[in-house]
């Protein structure tokens, strides 16, 4: 397995830049003055206390809330009001903090809906579902067994998602994220609620993905365990504003940190 | 203050520019419109004056009638929100769409009279208000068993069952209790004992400029008893402990029994006072022409007052209901004829829909809450 | 993993159990069958632990014991369970409540369009002891979970999600329970804050001699707080014991601890003999 | 095995116009039933008399369509305006003849073009006819109509716009102006926008094509706006009694028109009283027997019991077929005299079938109800028939286009009589 | 017992994503198939086919549509019967101007008028959700069906203001109109039923089902993967619409036979439909037949069925107690099963597999 060395990561470019974002509801400011980047291939953990934040920051990312200040930029670009779908389009995958799932789909149509952005056969083909539409169909499918093997969720393939313990339903979720083969995948708390066990394996698909693929990821994880093991880069957020970022072992260290939100040094 | 400072706020928010552009723009058009007219640009015939300065012009020369089509929309609008208080407080309280209350209302109404007619016609109970009375607490009686029985038999057993089956399970109970209400009853329609129930009959002319106008007492009463209950169940529901529960049991069945909340009572509580306030309603529809199933289908014209309003909100039922009330008397009296008549079956739906696309939650209603 | 016996903690005799649960099954749907055989106890004023993987049955256990399953359409179809001595299945989540066991559910479940203090004040609805007491037990809620005063007033469905949860925890404390089935409370906070949880939790259990059972995937917490732990696989109980003796057990130190050989595993090592890779192979 | 006339009639006691259903339902029933238990039915045969219940719903009545034809039924009375239209083109092809009295689609009452179709005593085109020669006579002429604005108040379906061609070729020939004020079935009970427009207008007389829920509002309304009630008109089929008195006091007043009578006063009806009603085989409660519309319906059950009876004696057979009750229709014929003999003594008009008018323009009256009852106000008033004939053919001539491939009529005329 | 998936490999992703994955149920369907078009045809009298039979193949497309519509795209709608209106009068007025052209064109083109409606209707539901929405489609229903009795063009200004339905024929064989023989409508209209379910089928498996249901069940999170909200859903619409169209065109032209669309196209209907498809199962293309036979047959079964098992009920009394059965049975049917009948369906499969044992 290959960890990328810090040199690598001083060299990559970066392939996000959140500049100075602010959010407001209403008096309620979720987010003041955040700045930081994302550079390809890198794990950047976002950490912070209940309520600081990080979620609100992933939706601005994925265009889901629009910042009241400040700007994103992705790939070069900066789209000032982006809509959610522009972002998947552009290559943001993400799971979500409180699963969101489809409950009424199956494991594999789930999965298979986020192959939708990449299959193009039209309405009429659709409606005959023979020739080009169910060629389309199986090519993707194979893709989508793939992310299922990988995943090691075989046995649940047919079983809708509601139906599903939580911790799988978090495995089927990333599934989804994966299977639309995203540039920037983001991760809210995606181990909540597992077992050690589960999140090694876990652990072991984002690392794989991150290695195989060079997908970025931003993970948000309350497990300090997890947040130190795997990123290489942390941004810790507390009352909406950036109070550190650098690596696991500066953040650890770092006293404001420590206040805010480890409680105790780790 | 220096000129650096002004220019650098910046002039308006884009919020105050919107605000400003919705009062300029009909000033505006008016302004223009009367321009035109008064130039004699577009005359009696053309299509924009029949749409856009007939009607004024009818209003400002026949005032009494405008007053009078702003009573009857009043009226009209007091009865609505009377059918619509009795959805929204079953879908404040359980978020059941109750698809029945409008058979309730009828129900209602022909028990009141079947007891009525018992007591009178068969006991030999001399007609007049005790009798009146007394049916009035049968009738009330026989709403509160069925509240017992919707929730023993209805809702007990679909609790936590998504909005769609919910309503659906309402609309069998409303077939249900047609069939059960014309076996029970008879399809005959009946009068309203109104008068036996003390409510006045007669009605008096105001004088107005330029005319004079109608009013019916019955109106008037309807639009007080209307208010009072209105405005009673509405510090009900706001104010006390089971108000707070209602609105937990709405936002999730699952939680509210897990803090304890029992949904059972809740529901009887809930269930039978809309079946009072159905009661109330047959009496003064009923009082209008008269009692029969047809009556039913008035309950569709609470829906458009109700998303108006918004589904949980009780001063929304009101408000909606004037709005579709007044808006739809006068967009049928001076502009129906344009268009042939009888616009009044949609126009109330077309503007609680122009309402919506602006506040997709309704005037009042919850906001919608969308997070991830 | 040892074989599924189960042996009844021999410090409890039946009088001072608060709740025994014996050999329940659980179907969904009629035919989907969940729990094969559960039984456990809690003494009365104990704070017993539930372990296992994702999808053993720990959240069904509390829902059957709640009385919850009914709304998911799940049954009890075999065994009993006692709370205080008395057969409970009979029983509708609101007695059960009353009589003082309560649930805080797995995923938070906040009224959403109700602010931070009305759901907590709905906490407390079974309650008949006075406007006064429950102002009390509402500051004392904030003073456990400062971030909740802050947001009193915003909507909960507004809030972030430990906020929620927070929130959750606190509706229940609200009740004046006797007993709180606890699932999951450390999903989505902050080390913290779940530090915290687990001491209030022991705060109350020790003055107020309320009795828990928490469903709890971090095991490393659930044991060191607990006096007693069962641990489930597939609708069954596989394992229970103190919670020290469990502690000390090889195989949860490896599979549920994460310390194999004394030492703490890197998540970044993890060992994946068993698992094929075929990402894209 | 006993000879039987098997007879599905449609009926509607149920839904929003039972109001209206039940009393027409109830007369037929209880005349038939009464012909059963007096005379042992119709020269020995029994009749079987069927009620499909339609809710005045089409689809229904498709079914009972269907019904009919299963249980071998001699005719289908509709009792809506939609189901006789629906079944209108099934009646050759299935050889059951309809009935549809005094509604339906007018032209039908062309016999060479409809020849399964009957619809005496008169069309609303007649009705039209009626109404506007009895304003003028309270006018005091025709002449006097002239700048006078009339106002149809009517339900916003077929039924209700049946008569508008008539009046507005009547309004050009007279010199009034025809107001239109439609009702949607979903505001029956919610007029008053409509009566406003009525004030505003100024209106001098208001006809009303009414039917169920919708006849008591309007007269309650009329009531409410002030518009004098003796000169809001209803056509027949807003004359129940339980249309006039929800109004009260306020109802007094209005008029109707009709071609019978009503009340108990004679034999026929205290016949059903002895037979049916005393013996608690009818539904209707004892103080409706008598009201208007019960007293159509038992119009209704003589004019079908007389067809039969015209059936078996041209067929010679007992039990009768679609077929020969069509021809007994075609030759109905019941005179003054034979209204007397039937225990109806100046109960109605005459009436005389023929092959080519199934319908007949025969004579109405006004009745107007004094606040607790029905009582007649003038005298007869004959329809214009030369008027209201051509306008028939007319439309009848464009249903036949409209409708390629519509069959001419092959069926014999039998006019024995 | 012979109902099991053992020993059948799927050895292909095609054969795994087949709409039926079982032999016994693709032998199922065949069979059914043939007795729908030989058996019923065949054995049942007139009277059953033209009172059960006939309604429930013009209902089906209608229902099928609006569970595409609230079934998968989780948009609830109460105008169906209005776009149903749209369907009919587009079909009338289409063949009344070019007779020449065969009916059975013209009930399919009819749809797409209905699509077109329906996409109006429909843009509002990109901000309008749930019961909201509900209540606005409500303002499409009493529009259309104003449209229908005021605009006297569309019914060709007949005087009685209703549509009478011309004969049509097809290789000479009468197929609407008077003369047509029940069982030569009833297998147009079968016809039409099977295409449609088929393409249904079909379209709620693959790519725009997904996306319909994504939107369905968390339309924030398909958002954000990709699927554009107002595209699908009017995408929905206008498919519902369609489907409602075709139904209306067929109710009128196969079944009724002519029609005061004002009256038939009401919003009684729109409940009835909206009924059949959560009776059968949202989300349910095989529930969508199920509920509409449970509207269109149980009545007509209850009320002449009851007198002929001995129940003494007739005419109106019968209307009232049909009435009532219905109302209890719904409710107690979803008290059972929420999910419809096909849920029922699927279960009773699901324990003829496991059969002899429980779970
Ligand atoms: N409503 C339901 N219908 C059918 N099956 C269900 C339902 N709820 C849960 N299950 C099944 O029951 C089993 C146990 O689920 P449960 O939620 O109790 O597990 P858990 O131990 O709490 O897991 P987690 O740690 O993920 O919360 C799972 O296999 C799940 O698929
Ligand atoms: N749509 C919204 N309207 C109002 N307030 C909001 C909204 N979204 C977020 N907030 C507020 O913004 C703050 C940050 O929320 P956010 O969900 O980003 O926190 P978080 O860092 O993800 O916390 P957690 O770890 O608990 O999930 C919270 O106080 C929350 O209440
Ligand atoms: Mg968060
Ligand atoms: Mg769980």
């Amino acid at each position: 397995m290959r960890a990328p060395s810090p040199t690598d990561i001083a060299a990559g470019e970066v392939i996000l830049a959140v500049e100075n974002v602010s959010l407001a509801f209403g008096g309620v400011k979720a987010l003041t003055d955040v700045s930081f980047d994302i550079k390809k291939g890198e794990v950047r953990a976002i950490i912070g206390p209940n309520g600081a934040g990080k979620t609100s920051m992933l939706n601005c990312i994925n265009g889901f809330y629009h910042p009241t200040e400040g700007r994103i930029t992705f790939r070069g670009k900066t789209r000032p009001k982006m809509r959610p779908y522009e972002a998947a389009a552009g290559g943001i995958a993400r799971t979500f903090q409180n699963v969101a799932l489809f409950k009424g789909m199956s494991t594999l149509d789930n999965i298979m809906a986020g192959r939708t952005l990449k299959m193009s056969k039209g309405f009429f083909w659709q409606v005959l579902r023979h020739g080009p539409a169910m060629a389309e169909e199986i090519e993707h499918r194979h893709f989508v067994e793939e992310i299922i093997d990988f995943l090691e969720i075989q046995h649940i393939r047919k079983v809708p998602v509601g139906k599903l313990p939580y911790g799988l339903q978090k495995r089927v979720e990333l599934g989804r994220a994966l299977a639309m083969q995203p540039e920037v995948l983001l991760l809210d708390e995606p181990m909540a609620g597992m077992n050690l066990e589960e999140k090694e394996d876990m652990c072991r698909f984002i690392l794989d993905v991150s290695n195989q693929y060079g997908t970025t990821i931003a993970l948000i994880e309350h497990d300090m365990g997890v947040v130190m093991d795997l990123s290489d880069r942390v941004v810790v957020l507390e009352y909406g504003r950036k109070i550190a970022d650098g690596t696991p072992d500066e953040v650890k260290r770092d006293q404001a940190v420590i206040d805010a939100y480890l409680g105790v040094p780790h | 203050m220096t000129d650096a400072t002004l220019t650098a706020k910046p002039a308006l928010s884009p919020q105050q520019i919107r605000r400003i552009a919705w009062i300029a723009g009909p000033v505006l058009l008016v302004v223009v419109l009367t321009l035109l007219t008064r130039s004699g640009a577009i005359g009696p015939s053309d299509w924009t004056y029949k749409i856009l300065v007939d009607p004024f012009v009818t209003m400002w020369s026949l005032p009494d009638l405008l007053i009078q089509t702003l009573w009857e929309g009043f009226v009209a609008g007091v009865l609505y929100a009377l059918i619509a208080l009795g959805f929204v407080l079953i879908f404040k309280a359980s978020g059941v769409f109750n698809f029945a209350q409008g058979i309730m209302v009828v129900f209602a109404a022909l028990s009141l009279i079947g007891f009525y007619e018992i007591l009178v016609g068969r006991l030999g109970i001399p007609a007049g208000y005790a009798a009146a009375m007394v049916a009035l607490i049968g009738a009330l009686g026989i709403m509160l068993l069925l509240a017992i029985a919707v929730e023993r038999i209805v809702l007990r057993p679909l609790v936590n069952q998504p909005d769609i089956i919910m309503l659906m399970a309402t609309v069998g109970l409303s077939f249900f209790l047609t069939g059960f209400g014309e076996l029970a009853f008879g399809g005959n329609p009946k009068v309203m004992i109104t008068s036996a129930l003390g409510l006045p009959t007669g009605s008096s002319s105001i004088d107005v400029p330029g005319g004079r106008i109608n009013v019916q007492h019955l109106d008037v009463a309807a639009a007080i008893i209307a208010t009072i209950l209105i405005v009673s169940l509405g510090i009900f529901f706001q104010k006390t402990r089971i108000g707070r529960a209602l609105r937990a049991v709405a936002d999730s069945h699952k939680a509210a029994l897990s803090v304890g909340i029992s949904l059972n009572q809740i529901w009887i509580i809930v269930w039978f006072t809309a079946g009072i306030v159905a009661l109330v309603t047959g009496i003064m529809w009923g009082a209008r022409s008269e009692v029969s199933f047809a009556l039913e289908v008035i309950a569709l014209k609470a829906l458009p007052v109700l998303v108006l309003g918004g589904f949980t909100s009780i001063p929304g039922a009101i408000v909606g209901g004037l709005i579709i009330g007044i808006g739809e008397k006068l967009g049928e009296f001076y502009w129906g004829p344009l268009m042939g008549g009888g616009i009044e079956t949609w126009l109330a739906y077309i503007i609680a829909l122009v309402f919506l696309l602006f506040r997709p939650q309704g005037l009042f209603g919850e906001k919608i809450i969308e997070r991830i | 993993m040892s074989a599924p016996t189960h042996v009844t903690p021999v410090a409890e005799t039946a009088q001072d159990l608060i709740l025994a649960v014996n050999n329940i099954e659980v179907i969904y749907d009629h035919v989907i069958l969940v729990l094969k055989g559960v039984s456990l106890v809690v003494p009365r004023g104990g704070i017993v632990a539930i372990l296992g993987a994702n999808g053993a049955g720990k959240t069904t256990t509390l829902k059957a014991i709640s009385n919850l399953l009914h709304a998911e359409r799940g049954e009890v179809t075999k065994g009993s369970i006692l709370f205080e001595g008395e057969e409970v299945q009979a029983l509708s989540p609101n007695d059960l409540v009353r009589r003082g066991c309560i649930q805080v559910m797995e995923g938070r479940h906040c009224f959403g369009h109700l602010t931070i203090e009305e759901n907590l004040l709905t906490g407390a609805f079974t309650r008949r002891d006075g406007k006064a007491a429950i102002r009390d037990d509402l500051e004392k809620i904030y003073t456990y979970f400062p971030r909740l005063k802050e947001r009193r007033n915003s909507m909960s469905g507004y809030t972030s999600g430990g906020e929620q949860q927070m929130c959750a925890i606190g509706r229940a404390l609200m009740s004046r329970p006797k007993m709180i089935l606890l699932d999951e409370p450390s999903m989505g906070l902050a080390p913290q804050i779940v530090e915290q949880i687990f001491e209030i939790v022991r705060d109350i259990n020790s003055r107020e001699g309320v009795s828990f059972l928490v469903a709890e995937q971090n095991t490393n917490m659930a044991l060191r707080y607990a006096t007693f732990g069962y641990i489930m696989e597939t609708g069954r109980i596989v394992m229970d014991g103190d919670a020290k003796a469990l502690r000390e057990n090889e195989d949860v130190k490896e599979f549920y601890l994460g310390v194999a050989e004394g030492d703490k595993k890197s998540f970044r090592n993890v060992k994946s003999y068993k698992r094929r890779k075929r990402w894209l192979a | 095995q006993q000879d039987q006339i098997i007879f599905v009639s449609n009926t509607y006691r149920t839904g929003p116009f039972s109001g209206s259903g039940i009393p027409i339902a109830d007369g037929t029933r209880d005349y038939l039933m009464m012909l059963n238990a007096r005379d042992g039915g119709i020269n020995g045969a029994r009749i079987v008399l069927e009620e499909c219940e339609t809710q005045y719903d089409t689809r229904r009545s498709v079914e009972c369509w269907e019904q009919a034809k299963a249980r071998g039924s001699v005719l289908y009375a509709p009792w809506s305006t939609g189901a006789a239209l629906a079944t209108i083109p099934r009646a050759h092809i299935d050889k059951i003849p309809i009935f549809a009295m005094a509604y339906g689609l007018s032209p039908a009452a062309v016999g060479e073009t409809f020849p399964w179709v009957f619809n005496p005593p008169m069309t609303y085109w007649d009705g039209a006819s009626i109404w506007i020669q009895y304003i003028a006579q309270r006018e005091g002429g025709f002449d006097k109509l002239r700048g006078k604005t009339i106002g149809l108040v009517h339900l916003d379906a077929p039924f209700g716009k049946e008569p508008i061609p008539v009046l507005e070729a009547l309004a050009k020939e007279h010199g009034f102006n025809l107001k239109l004020y439609p009702v949607n079935p979903t505001e029956m009970q919610n007029q008053s926008s409509t009566w406003l427009g009525i004030r505003r207008d100024r209106t001098d007389w208001i006809l009303l094509q009414g039917w169920g829920a919708m006849n008591p509002t309007a007269v309650r309304e009329a009531g409410r706006a002030g518009f004098p009630r003796d000169k809001l008109l209803g056509i027949w089929w807003a004359g129940g009694d339980d249309d006039a008195r929800p109004a009260g006091a306020d109802g007094r007043g209005y008029l109707s028109i009709s071609w019978h009578q009503v009340g108990t006063n004679f034999p026929v009806i205290q016949d059903i009283i002895k037979h049916v009603v005393d013996r608690g085989q009818s539904q209707s409660p004892r103080d409706k027997v008598g009201e208007n519309l019960y007293n159509r319906g038992v119009y209704q059950g003589i004019l079908i019991a007389e067809a039969m009876r015209n059936a078996q004696r041209l067929s010679g057979r007992k039990s009768i077929t679609g077929e020969d009750m069509r021809r007994g229709l075609e030759s109905l014929d019941i005179s003054a005299a034979r209204w007397a003999e039937l225990g109806a003594p100046e109960f109605a008009a005459p009436v005389r079938l023929t092959c080519q008018d199934h319908s007949g323009h025969f004579a109405g009256f006004m009745i107007q109800w004094d606040g607790t009852k029905w009582g007649r106000a003038t005298d007869w008033i004959q329809p214009e028939r030369n008027r209201i004939r051509p306008l028939l053919e007319e439309g009848a001539r464009a249903y036949t286009t409209s409708n390629q491939g519509w069959p001419r009529r092959t069926e014999a005329c039998d006019q024995r009589s | 017992m012979f109902y099991r998936d053992a020993g059948q490999y799927k050895t292909s992703y095609a054969a795994d994503m087949a709409i039926f994955p079982l032999r016994q149920d693709r032998v199922g369907i065949a069979v059914i198939l043939l007795i729908a078009y030989l058996g019923v045809p065949l054995l049942a009298g007139d009277f059953a086919i033209s009172t059960v039979m006939l309604p429930l193949m013009a209902l089906v497309p209608a229902v099928i549509g609006l569970n595409i519509l609230t079934g998968y795209t989780g948009l609830i709608s109460l105008g169906s019967a209005g776009f149903m209106g749209v369907g009919a009068y587009a079909c009338y007025k289409l063949t009344t101007l070019f007779p020449e052209v065969n009916i059975l064109v013209w009930i399919l083109c009819s749809g797409f008028f209905s699509a077109a409606i329906g996409v109006v209707f429909g843009l509002p539901s990109l901000r309008i959700k749930g019961l909201y929405l509900a209540v606005a489609t409500l303002a499409a229903q009493f529009f259309l069906q104003w449209c229908f009795v005021r605009i006297p063009w569309l019914y060709n200004y007949n005087a009685s203001g209703a549509i009478e339905v011309p004969l049509r024929t097809l290789f000479g064989i009468p197929i609407t109109g008077p003369t047509a023989e029940v069982e030569v409508k009833y297998l147009v209209a079968l016809t039409f039923v099977v295409i449609l379910a088929w393409f249904a089928s079909n379209l709620v498996h693959g790519r725009i089902g997904r996306s319909w249901m994504a939107v369905r069940d968390m339309d924030i999170a398909a958002e954000l993967m990709g699927i554009r909200l107002l595209p699908t859903k009017l995408l929905a619409f206008a498919v519902s619409s369609f489907y409602c169209g075709v139904s209306g065109a067929l109710f009128v032209f196969i079944y009724l036979g002519g029609a005061e669309a004002g009256t038939e196209f009401s919003i009684r209907l729109s409940f009835l439909i909206l009924f059949a498809v959560i009776i059968g199962g949202l989300g349910s293309i095989i529930g969508s037949f199920f509920g509409a036979a449970f509207i269109v047959g149980l009545p007509t079964v209850l009320k002449f069925g009851l007198p002929t098992i001995g129940i003494p009920i007739t005419g109106a009394v019968a209307e009232k107690v049909v009435l009532m059965i219905i109302g209890a049975l719904t409710i107690f049917l979803l008290i059972v099963e929420p999910h419809g009948l096909a849920r029922l369906w699927q279960i009773a499969k699901q324990k003829l597999r496991v059969w002899p044992y429980p779970y």
